[in-house]
Order: structure tokens, then C-alpha cells, then sequence
């Protein structure tokens, strides 16, 4: 008697699959990236791409190492680490020595997502942790920005200060905008300015953003609403006085909001699941942002913002909860 | 020097009067032997009384609404305990073990399909009543496992559960996350037991299992009383056990059922005191 | 024409060119019939012939056992061979009625032609019952139940559910290309019974062919056409009737608490031979398809016709992997061969192992796609964790008894969690739990 | 108005007294495990600690002060608030004996929370108003319990998570509690002084 004739296969419905994969978003993402990516290089030359690759290799190799270590599945294939790894570069110094991109990329898979459980356990952004982790250790290094050079790979790094931080040390000094700050910068768009790796292109950035959003791996709701809650506040500010505080224009193509708002804030493990309640993070996300711009002592707030916005997400989805169909509006959840 | 104690005087004493007055209106019963039985209790919150924790437990115990033998885990130490601070009489029961009544891994029994789905046997068992042929064999997805609070399961490398003998309290959990009863508790004395769980016939049982109960009575009129027939199964009958005789029903089961789970080093298969019990 | 949907929902591939446009053919009769007492929602019938009585073309092999039961009825004439146990689609072996066709396929008895309008409304339901219509969607509600809604309830708009959103199934369009004059006359009699003042039949616009077709004759009996976008699942019955109606069915309710009747176009075609002629339903369409199916079409077939002879009638390419009988998105899978089709049975669908490799399983995302696919607007990634954690009384809070399991969320999970499954079993725990307390 | 308005945005985020001045350490890291629970641990500090900063307010400029028995301050602000959180036990006890059960040890806690005393004795350092030290003490109280409701999400959040052994437990809780502070750095300098 033998019982290994070939059975027939019983699986839960559906028997279907829509196809998109955790790695295929994955791909996707860093499809929407290259763009930025190749402005990065073009700006900034071998620097960045060296920023570039050590970045996303040691975050793989570090996912590698990690699940290795602790005996669990290693999952490198997902794309995940290479994502995270890519964000750690976009929010590093151009010129950032080696080792610090290391540090970065190893920080955002250890202590910002491999300690947690892995893929899909973090709470905060894994970038944006290095980034601020970064941030605070070395200030010097972290804040020391070089100017674009567009197209000379082998020039030697030109020290600059971002438009952000030339505004905010300009307005503590002189109590009024210095001149960049005034007019409507459309320059900033292709990139014209000092900044992390991957914020300078607005442009870029907006490309590879629609291609995620026509790919539906990102909805529209968090960019939406944390770009119009960037414009509204920053607008009403301008208003009441336009020599103290720069237009919604500077904010939104100065510093890192176009990254934040499409790439960083919109990172499905720490946003939230609803509609109503992407909703909500992205306005919190505006609404820090232009606060820390404006008044705090740190001259960028998007990472700042996104990242206190991660920490309310879990009360966001447990108090946003969808009304189920056909349930009634008094009714609310038994 | 006066002054300090002046103040720092009328100030306690103020404060005291008002503490006074706020413990006489705010005053709440509570009944003390409570906590001592919370102290007692297993503390696992594993549920196996019924209760949603421990102290739920100590609660319905205080108010006389929950029979005291209920914390398995404590064991009967446990009891004795919570008698004393209750102040009653108990008879302290035999610890129990739980026993998977299942042989039939993946050479041995027929599977009905190939499954693919959750890791978990209560959802495969939805998907046309489990993905093996017999209705009562172990499904092996680990339901059990994730459920024992004492981590005394395991899925063996065959795809059958596995009771770790010194780490089970009997607290019956798994008796009841399995959707297919395969497991069941014993006298934690006992080492003898039919591994089978198959309600059906024996021709049926023969034709997806080697070592399924077939009905076949043979252990019966070996060592009658030690074993009793329910429907085609044979189970022990754990109140009246010999130990000889049952050893060579053992031999004698064609299938192979009836198993002597002790440990190597243990040394009878049954405890004394069953024998003297029943005797 | 009304263009609405519902919120939420997916997009699968559609699949159903292999089987739209051919014309259905009728299959011929299997060796051994298979008519489980079981073909529906309510208590099963009982069986009244023994083996080795001869039965006639539609005589009763089993009577109704309460009022929300139906009878069951011989498919051809042949020899009762045996009333026993035999795999049935719900996994289980349940008892049937074995026929073996004598091949002259008679009726027992004529049935003659009469029109509807002469009829009482409690002489149609009686003959529908009599003839065992239920709901041939898939849920096989008997149908005299719904057309006969409780005192106090009123019917003011029935919907014939013509929306087929399951991929590679088509049977419904043939039903309605190939059975047009039933259907509008089923129509009628649904108007007569239902006293509904507005009547509808749902589409997708993937059908504007056949709304096209029926637009006249439509006009002329006073029935809406609405065409709803391709979808998934427009043709459940909350969203279709949210889509037309814009009425949302509350929660716990049915249909009938908002005056809607939703009726599926071969249980509204059944409906005609039910009541004009008295004649059983022991015929129905079934598309034969998917990837394994060297044939695939659709098949005019008795009910109690084992899934091996229809796809031996239409031909594997290679030993199937796996067989489904319903559609890909809420259908069952078998794990034998033997069982045969019933009333609610839409489809069966052949795959190759190819064809089946499930996504592998990682862990959530918290990507929201199962939430903003989902069609009750319920977290599904929720209460699926709840359910693995056995935290019965989250997932009841996150409202799991809402679900109505079509598969949204696990077709779009990227993590290829199998959600469905999770809820489907937190549903039958809170329920058993309910019962138990 | 504003000056009122900075005092509070200021003890809320700027200078939270959990994520920047790290006072209140004990229960924040202890009665964090469900919302509800920190909620109502939230409740219980903020009356506390506006009745505690208005009590020893008035028993520093009312009494201290005018006797000249400053040097007292830390022994009477202490009796007063280890007054009043015995009240609150009472009353909680009472009341809501689930919230009782839930906050546990923490209640009586809070009377020895540095939170509570360092609130009073930064009142007095600020050279607050009664009004100042009122609001003050609110703010202080809302930025607790802002940050323990979103500990409390995140915590939550954690125990569905597959941590690796390591790092189960507490080790996990002061990652989380540390990236938390992290974010709360971005407010500094919103507020000046």
C-alpha cells in the first residue's frame, strides 16, 4: 500500500493573485528613484555615487548578516534593504565620508528595522532614523554641504549652505529673508542647490513620484495632504509678512519636502492603513514641518515631522477605524 | 528651628484630617485573600480554568463562584494552597499530561490533498474537513504548538505533534485549540496509550492508514478491563491498568498502535499508586 | 442607463474570452449521476426512492424537510442505484441519490404550457419550490423563501443580477443570449410575485453587447438597464444593490430592509419553467474553463454530473493541479474529482500546477491595500493578525463578522497572506463562541 | 495670551517633560502597555499635577517664603503632593476600579514621580505667576501624557512584533522609547528661552 499517489491541490479562496509582489513594489520604488539618483551623480559627481553605492550595498549585506545571525529567513530578495539603503543615501551629505554612509546604512537596518522583527515591524522610518540618529551624533559632518557642480564628476567639493539653513541663519541675524529666499526659486527645481543627495531635484523626484503613483504602490493621500498643508500654512505666513517668512514656493523646492512628502512619509510600514487616516499624518506631517522651518532650531523639519507622525500611527489606525458598509453612522463598532 | 517644626506640624496635621476624611468617604472593600490567592496561582494566565487570567480566577474564587481545582498548571500543590486560604477541603485530583493519539505521519497515513494555505490546523480543518484521508489523524500545521503557554509542543520532522512529558502541566489548552481531538489528557502516571484517534471502521482505517486502530479487539481479550472499545476505538481504560498484561497487548496490537510513551530512563509504565487505586 | 459602482473592490483579468461568444452546448449524459440531498442553504431533503427503483425525468428523489428547503429531483430517467454517502463539494461525504441514466431520458409526467398571469402568487411560489429553484449564483438560497419576505416587508425595486465579476465564468451571459424570452418572461413573474414597482438588470460594461440586445425589449416591459464598470465583485449582492439603488443594505440586515430583491439571471430563467410549466430545475448552465481546459466552453449540464466526465468532455491538457468548482474568487477548491455539479455550481476551472504557484507568504506590510480594496470597508490585515492570535474579541470589535470573504484583500495582498482564510475562521470561532455562551 | 500660549506649547513639546527633560521615567516606561491604561494614567498625573503645582505654589509664596523657611521646600512639597496622590488613589479606587487595577503600583508612584516635584520646584525657579505655574503645569501634564499615549501606540504595536530574543522585552521598549526622544528633538528651539 503506498500513499504518495499525486493529490489534487485545496488552497483557501481566491485561487487568484493580482501579481504585485512585496519585491515587485519594492522595484518599482527604486525604479522611481534612479531618477533622482542619476541628477545625484550628475550634481555632485563620484562622491555621490560612491555615497550611493556603499549605502545600498551594506544595507543588503547588513540584512544579510542580520537574519543570518539570528537564524531567521533572510528575505534580502524582497528589495526592502536596497530601498532603505538607496533613502539612506538621498538623506546623507553628498560628501559624506564612507564611513558615515556605513554607519547610516547600518543603523537603518539594525536599529531602525531589524530589531523590531524586520520588513513590515518598524515603527519609524529606518532612514529617517539613521538620518536623525546621524544628525545628532555628528553635526559638523552632518551640515556640511557642498555646492552642485553639474556634470564635473572629478571636481573637488565646493563648501555651500543650503538654502534652508542660509534663511535661517540670515533671518536669526538680520531679522529679515535673505535674497534667495524672496523670489519664487524655480531654479531649485532641476536642482540648483546644496542639500542631502537625493533632495536637491525636485523635478526628478516628481517624475519618479508619478510613475509610483501610477503604479498605485503610493497613494495620492499623504503627499496631497502634506504638500497642501505645507502650502496653506506657509502661505498664510508669507501673507502676514513677506519679508520675515519665504513663499509656499521656497518651501516646497527647498530642502527635503518633495522627498519627504513622496518617498519618506509615504513608507507603507509606518504610515497609516485608511484614507482618512493618511489623511490625517500628512497634514501633522505639514503642519511640524513648517513649524520646525519657521521657528525651530533646526533649519529642516521634514524628518523630524515624519518621523513624530510615525509614532502616532498606531493610535491614528486604532481611532480611525472605517465605518463598515451598511453599518449606521450611530451605530459605530459593537 | 520652631518655626520649621511649627509649619512642617500643622501642615502633616492638616494634611492627615483631610486623609482621614477622604479614606472614610472613598473607603472600598476588598476582600484580602485575593491577592494571597493571586500569589498562589500559577500566574501563566493561561486560561486553562476558563477565566480570562489568574486574577479573574482569584476573583471567582474569593466569590465562591469557581471551583478550586481548576489551575492545572499549579498542580495539586496549587490546590492545597488555595484550600488553606479558603479554608475548605479538597481531595487533590492526579495530574494529567496531555497525549497525542495520532501515529499516522507522512509515510504511514494517506493525505486527502495537497494544502496550501495558513500554518494552522483549525483553518486547514475548514478547507474539506483537513488535508488527511482520516478524520481523526494529526493535521501537524502547529496549532497546538503556538497555543501550549509552557512550550511542552512540538511538530516532529514526520509532521506529527510531540508532547515534551516534563514540560506539560495538563492544562488542556491544546485539548481544545485542536480542531480533530487528537489530543487528549491522561493520568500523568500512565505510560501506555492507544495512539489512535480514528472513529472510523477498520476496513476503512486500512485503506489510509498502517497504523490505525482497526477495532480489531485483540488488546481487549489480552488484557480485558485495561482497555475498553468506544465505537471502532480502542482507548485505555486509565482507571484499571496492569502493567504486564497490557505490555503484551502491546506486543500483540497488529497495527501498532498502543504505545509505551515513557522516557528511557523511567522505569515503569504506570505509577504505583494507579495499581493501589484500582486494585 | 446608470454608470455606479461601489467603493473599494479590485480588478482580477477577466479571462472570459474563451467562453463568451461560443455558443453553449448541451453535454451529453454522464454513466452515473451523482444528486447529492444537499444542493442548498436550509435542512436537506430527505430521500424518498430506494436503490433499484426506476425513476422518470424529474420525478422528486427527495422531499423538502422544513419550509427553507427545497426538493430534489432526478436529472434523466434511470435506475436508482444506491442512496448513499458520496464526496460532496463542501468537502464532506454526504448522502445522495446514485442514478444510472437508461439513456431515453423521459419525463415522468407532461408538463403543459401555461401562461403566468392566470396563476395566484401562492401557486407560484408553491411550484416554485415544488420544481427546487434556489439561488444559482452560488449560494443556492431556496428561491421561495427570498420571493416571500416577511410580513411588514415590502419589495419596491428587484434587480436581476446579471453582473458575472468572477473571471473565466460566463455562464450567466450565455444564460442571457441564449435564454433571452425566459429571462424576460422570469422577469415578469419576479415583477408579479415581488410586487416591485422598479425592476433592473445589472451588467457589466464589459457586456454592452448584450445590454444592447436587451435594450428593446427592455424598453418595452418598463426594466432599467444598468451598466456598472468591471469590477470585482459588482455582482455581490450589497455592492450591486448599492450601485443601483445607492441604498446600503445595513449590516446585520438583508436586502428585503431596504426593499430590494436581487435575483440571479438563471435562477430568474429557472423561474419561467418553474411556474409556466411546472418543470424542475435539473438543468443548468456550467462554463468549463481555465488554463487546463483544452475545450473550454459552456455546457447546458444535468445537475448531478461529476466534475471528472464534464472535463473529460472538454479535455485536459495535462493532469489538473487543481480543480475549482464556482470562480477563482470565491470558489472551492476539490480534492476529488467525484463530486458533481449542483444548482449553485457557475463554473468549474481547471489549473495546471503551473498555473497555481502561490505568491510566497513574508509578513505585512502595512501596505493598506487589502483596506482600500476591501469592498465592507473593513482593516482585513487586522482582524486576519487578530484571528492568528486568537484575539476573537478584536476581531469582533474590527467588525470580522462583516466580511463576505470575496477575496479582495488576499488578490491584492503583496505579501501573499491568505487573509481570507484567517477571517473566514475568526467568523466561524466568534460564531461558534456565540452559540456556545 | 501668547506668553501663556508659549508656556504651554513649550512644557507640551519643546521641553516634554518624558522625551526632554526625562522626569516621569517610572511610569512611562511602566503603564504604557495599553492606550487605555495610559490614558487614564495621563488623567491621573494631570490632576495631580495641577493641584500639586497650585497647592505648593501657594504654600511657597504664602507660607515659605514670607516665614522665610525656604530651605524647607523640598521636605513640604513633598508632604503636599504625597497628600494628594493618596486623595487620588481614594478617589480612582473608587470610582473606576478597572483604571485602579490597571494603573496598579503606578498610582501610589506618582508620589514619588519626579515629575510631580520637579514641576513644582521648576515653577518656583521660573518664577512663575500663579496663572504662569497653573498653565505650566498643565502643559507639563499634557506633553506626559502625549507622550505616554503614543508610547503606549507604539508598545502595542510591538508585542504583535517578532523581535528576536535579544532584544525582547524592555531592551525593545527603550529603542522604541529612544527614537521616540528623537523625534521630540526636532521641536527644540521652537519655543524661545
Amino acid at each position: 500500500m503506498e500513499f504518495s499517489k499525486p493529490l489534487l491541490t485545496v488552497s483557501p479562496s481566491p485561487h487568484l493573485h493580482s501579481g504585485m509582489t512585496t519585491s515587485g513594489m519594492m522595484g518599482t520604488v527604486i525604479l522611481a528613484l534612479l531618477p533622482a539618483c542619476f541628477v545625484a551623480v550628475y550634481l555632485f559627481g563620484l562622491p555621490a555615487l560612491q555615497v550611493l553605492l556603499i549605502c545600498v550595498f551594506s544595507a543588503a549585506a547588513m540584512e544579510v548578516l542580520w537574519q543570518k545571525a539570528t537564524g531567521r529567513r533572510v528575505t534580502v530578495t524582497d528589495g526592502s534593504a536596497a530601498v532603505t539603503g538607496l533613502l539612506v543615501a538621498f538623506n546623507l551629505p553628498p560628501s559624506s565620508p564612507w564611513w558615515l554612509a556605513l554607519l547610516g546604512a547600518l543603523l537603518a537596518i539594525v536599529v531602525g528595522k531589524q530589531v523590531f522583527g524586520g520588513l513590515g515591524h518598524n515603527p519609524f522610518n529606518p532612514a529617517l532614523v539613521s538620518r536623525i540618529v546621524l544628525l545628532v551624533s555628528f553635526p559638523t559632518i552632518m551640515t556640511h554641504w557642498s555646492a552642485p557642480q553639474p556634470g564635473r564628476f572629478f571636481a573637488d567639493a565646493v563648501t555651500a549652505a543650503t538654502p534652508l539653513s542660509e534663511m535661517q541663519t540670515t533671518v536669526t541675524l538680520t531679522g529679515s529673508l535673505p535674497q534667495n529666499a524672496t523670489g519664487f526659486p524655480t531654479g531649485y527645481l532641476l536642482g540648483n542647490m546644496a542639500g542631502c543627495l537625493g533632495e536637491v531635484s525636485a523635478l526628478a523626484l516628481l517624475f519618479g513620484a508619478l510613475f509610483l503613483l501610477w503604479r498605485r504602490v503610493i497613494s495620492w493621500h499623504i503627499p496631497v495632504s502634506y504638500l497642501g498643508t505645507v502650502i496653506i500654512l506657509s502661505s498664510l505666513f508669507w501673507v502676514i509678512d513677506p519679508s520675515r517668512y519665504p513663499n509656499p514656493v521656497f518651501h516646497l523646492l527647498s530642502g527635503g519636502l518633495m522627498l519627504g512628502a513622496f518617498y519618506m512619509a509615504t513608507d507603507l510600514v509606518t504610515s497609516p492603513l485608511t484614507g482618512r487616516g493618511m489623511l490625517l499624518y500628512g497634514c501633522g506631517c505639514g503642519l511640524f514641518t513648517v513649524l520646525i522651518r519657521l521657528f525651530g532650531s533646526y533649519p529642516e523639519g521634514v524628518a523630524f515631522s515624519i518621523l513624530l507622525m510615525n509614532a502616532a500611527t498606531p493610535l491614528i489606525d486604532r481611532y480611525l477605524v472605517p465605518r463598515p458598509f451598511g453599518m449606521s453612522r450611530t451605530g459605530g463598532l459593537p | 528651628m520652631l518655626a520649621a517644626v511649627i509649619s512642617l506640624g500643622s501642615l502633616g496635621c492638616f494634611a492627615a484630617i483631610l486623609l482621614a476624611m477622604a479614606a472614610r468617604r472613598f473607603a472600598v472593600k476588598v476582600d484580602p485573600r485575593q491577592a494571597a490567592l493571586l500569589d498562589v496561582l500559577a500566574g501563566a494566565n493561561c486560561g486553562a480554568c476558563g477565566y480570562p487570567g489568574c486574577s479573574a480566577y482569584a476573583r471567582a474564587l474569593v466569590a465562591g463562584t469557581a471551583r478550586p481545582d481548576l489551575c492545572r498548571p499549579g498542580g495539586p500543590e496549587t490546590l492545597a494552597r488555595i484550600a488553606t486560604i479558603l479554608d475548605i477541603e479538597v481531595a487533590p485530583g492526579e495530574p494529567q499530561i496531555a497525549v497525542v493519539r495520532c501515529r499516522g505521519d507522512r509515510q504511514q497515513s494517506r493525505a486527502k490533498y495537497d494544502y496550501q494555505g495558513l500554518e494552522d490546523c483549525r483553518a486547514a480543518q475548514k478547507l474539506a474537513f483537513g488535508p488527511k484521508t482520516c478524520p481523526g489523524g494529526c493535521l501537524g500545521l502547529g496549532s497546538c504548538v503556538q497555543h501550549c503557554p509552557f512550550g511542552a509542543l512540538s511538530i516532529n520532522e514526520q509532521g506529527l505533534a510531540e508532547v515534551d512529558r516534563d514540560r506539560c502541566t495538563g492544562c488542556g489548552l491544546c485539548v481544545s485549540v485542536c480542531p480533530r481531538q487528537v489530543l487528549a489528557l491522561a493520568p500523568a502516571g500512565s505510560h501506555i496509550h492507544v495512539q489512535c484517534n480514528s472513529p472510523d471502521a477498520g476496513r476503512k482505517v486500512k485503506n489510509y492508514c498502517h497504523v490505525g486502530c482497526i477495532g480489531c479487539r485483540l488488546c481487549i481479550k489480552t488484557a480485558p478491563e485495561c482497555f475498553v472499545m468506544e465505537g471502532f476505538l480502542a482507548k485505555v481504560n486509565y482507571g484499571h491498568q496492569k502493567p504486564t498484561a497490557m505490555a503484551d497487548a502491546m506486543e500483540r496490537c497488529p497495527h501498532h498502535c498502543i504505545q509505551d510513551l515513557a522516557e528511557p530512563g523511567e522505569a515503569a509504565p504506570h505509577s504505583p499508586s494507579v495499581e493501589e487505586r484500582t486494585s | 442607463m446608470k454608470r455606479r459602482s461601489f467603493p473599494g473592490g479590485t480588478h482580477p483579468p477577466q479571462h472570459k474570452s474563451a467562453t463568451a461568444d461560443t455558443p453553449s452546448e448541451i453535454c451529453p449524459l454522464p454513466p452515473e449521476l451523482v444528486i447529492p440531498l444537499a444542493q442548498h442553504v436550509g435542512a436537506p431533503a430527505v430521500a424518498c426512492v430506494n436503490a433499484g427503483q426506476r425513476v422518470g425525468r424529474g420525478q422528486v428523489v427527495g422531499k423538502p424537510n422544513g419550509f427553507v428547503s427545497v426538493p430534489v429531483h432526478a436529472s434523466t430517467s434511470g435506475l436508482v442505484v444506491a442512496v448513499e454517502s458520496r464526496p460532496h463539494p463542501c468537502g464532506a461525504e454526504l448522502p445522495a441519490v446514485i442514478l444510472q441514466p437508461d439513456g431515453d431520458d423521459v419525463w415522468a409526467e407532461e408538463y403543459l404550457t401555461q401562461s403566468f398571469h392566470v396563476l395566484t402568487t401562492e401557486t407560484m411560489l408553491e411550484r416554485i419550490r415544488e420544481a427546487g429553484v434556489v439561488g444559482m449564483g452560488g449560494a443556492a438560497f431556496p428561491t421561495h423563501v427570498k420571493l416571500d419576505p416577511p410580513h411588514g416587508k415590502t419589495i419596491d425595486t428587484a434587480i436581476v443580477n446579471a453582473v458575472e465579476c468572477e473571471p473565466w465564468v460566463t455562464a450567466d451571459r450565455r444564460v442571457l443570449l441564449e435564454q433571452r424570452d425566459k429571462v424576460l418572461t422570469g422577469l415578469e413573474v419576479l415583477q408579479k410575485i415581488s410586487g416591485a414597482r422598479q425592476m433592473w438588470i445589472g451588467l457589466e460594461d464589459n457586456q454592452t453587447d448584450v445590454a444592447a440586445l436587451l435594450a428593446p425589449h427592455c424598453k418595452q416591459r418598463g426594466v432599467g438597464i444598468a451598466i456598472m464598470p468591471a469590477k470585482y465583485p459588482q455582482g455581490a449582492e450589497r455592492q450591486i444593490i448599492y450601485a443601483i439603488t445607492g441604498r446600503r443594505v445595513p449590516t446585520r440586515g438583508l436586502p428585503m430592509d431596504v426593499g430590494v430583491l436581487v435575483q440571479n439571471v438563471g435562477t430568474v430563467a429557472a423561474l419561467t419553467d418553474a411556474v409556466t410549466r411546472a418543470r424542475p430545475l435539473i438543468e443548468r448552465m456550467v462554463t468549463i474553463s481555465g488554463p487546463d481546459v483544452a475545450r473550454p466552453r459552456n455546457l447546458r449540464v444535468r445537475i448531478g454530473t461529476p466534475v471528472a466526465h464534464l472535463l473529460k468532455h472538454c479535455g485536459l491538457r495535462e493532469e489538473a493541479a487543481k480543480v475549482l468548482l464556482g470562480g477563482p474568487m470565491m470558489g472551492t477548491a476539490q480534492h476529488t474529482l467525484a463530486v458533481p455539479v449542483l444548482r449553485g455550481t457557475s463554473g468549474v476551472l481547471a489549473f495546471r500546477r503551473q498555473d497555481i504557484t502561490a505568491p510566497a507568504v513574508g509578513s505585512c506590510l502595512r501596505c493598506g491595500r487589502c483596506v482600500a480594496a476591501c469592498p465592507m470597508h473593513l482593516l482585513p490585515t487586522f482582524i486576519a493578525d487578530y484571528a492568528r492570535r486568537d484575539a476573537l474579541d478584536l476581531a469582533e470589535r474590527f467588525a470580522a463578522r462583516n466580511c463576505i470573504e470575496c477575496g479582495s484583500c488576499s488578490f491584492v495582498c503583496p505579501a501573499g497572506i491568505p487573509l481570507v482564510q484567517s477571517i473566514r475562521y475568526a467568523k466561524g470561532a466568534i460564531l461558534a463562541r456565540r452559540r456556545s455562551t | 495670551m501668547i506668553h501663556l500660549l508659549l508656556i504651554l506649547v513649550g512644557a507640551v513639546l519643546v521641553n516634554n517633560f518624558v522625551l526632554a527633560r526625562f522626569l516621569g521615567l517610572c511610569p512611562f516606561l511602566g503603564v504604557s502597555k495599553k492606550v487605555e491604561t495610559a490614558l487614564g494614567m495621563g488623567m491621573a498625573v494631570t490632576f495631580v499635577m495641577v493641584v500639586a503645582s497650585a497647592c505648593t505654589w501657594l504654600l511657597q509664596y504664602l507660607v515659605l517664603t514670607p516665614f522665610d523657611l525656604e530651605y524647607l521646600q523640598t521636605i513640604a512639597f513633598i508632604l503636599v503632593i504625597a497628600t494628594l496622590v493618596q486623595m487620588v488613589e481614594m478617589i480612582v479606587r473608587k470610582s473606576s476600579p478597572v483604571l485602579y487595577q490597571s494603573l496598579g503600583i503606578f498610582l501610589p508612584l506618582i508620589t514619588t514621580n519626579c515629575a510631580v516635584l520637579g514641576l513644582a520646584v521648576l515653577n518656583i525657579q521660573q518664577g512663575y505667576s500663579f496663572v504662569e505655574s497653573l498653565v505650566f503645569a498643565f502643559g507639563a501634564a499634557a506633553g506626559f501624557t502625549l507622550a505616554l499615549v503614543l508610547y503606549a501606540g507604539l508598545r502595542e504595536r510591538l508585542t504583535l512584533c517578532p523581535v528576536p530574543d535579544a532584544f525582547r522585552g524592555t531592551s525593545i521598549e527603550l529603542i522604541t522609547a529612544g527614537l521616540l526622544a528623537l523625534a521630540f528633538m526636532g521641536f527644540a528651539g521652537l519655543v524661545p528661552g
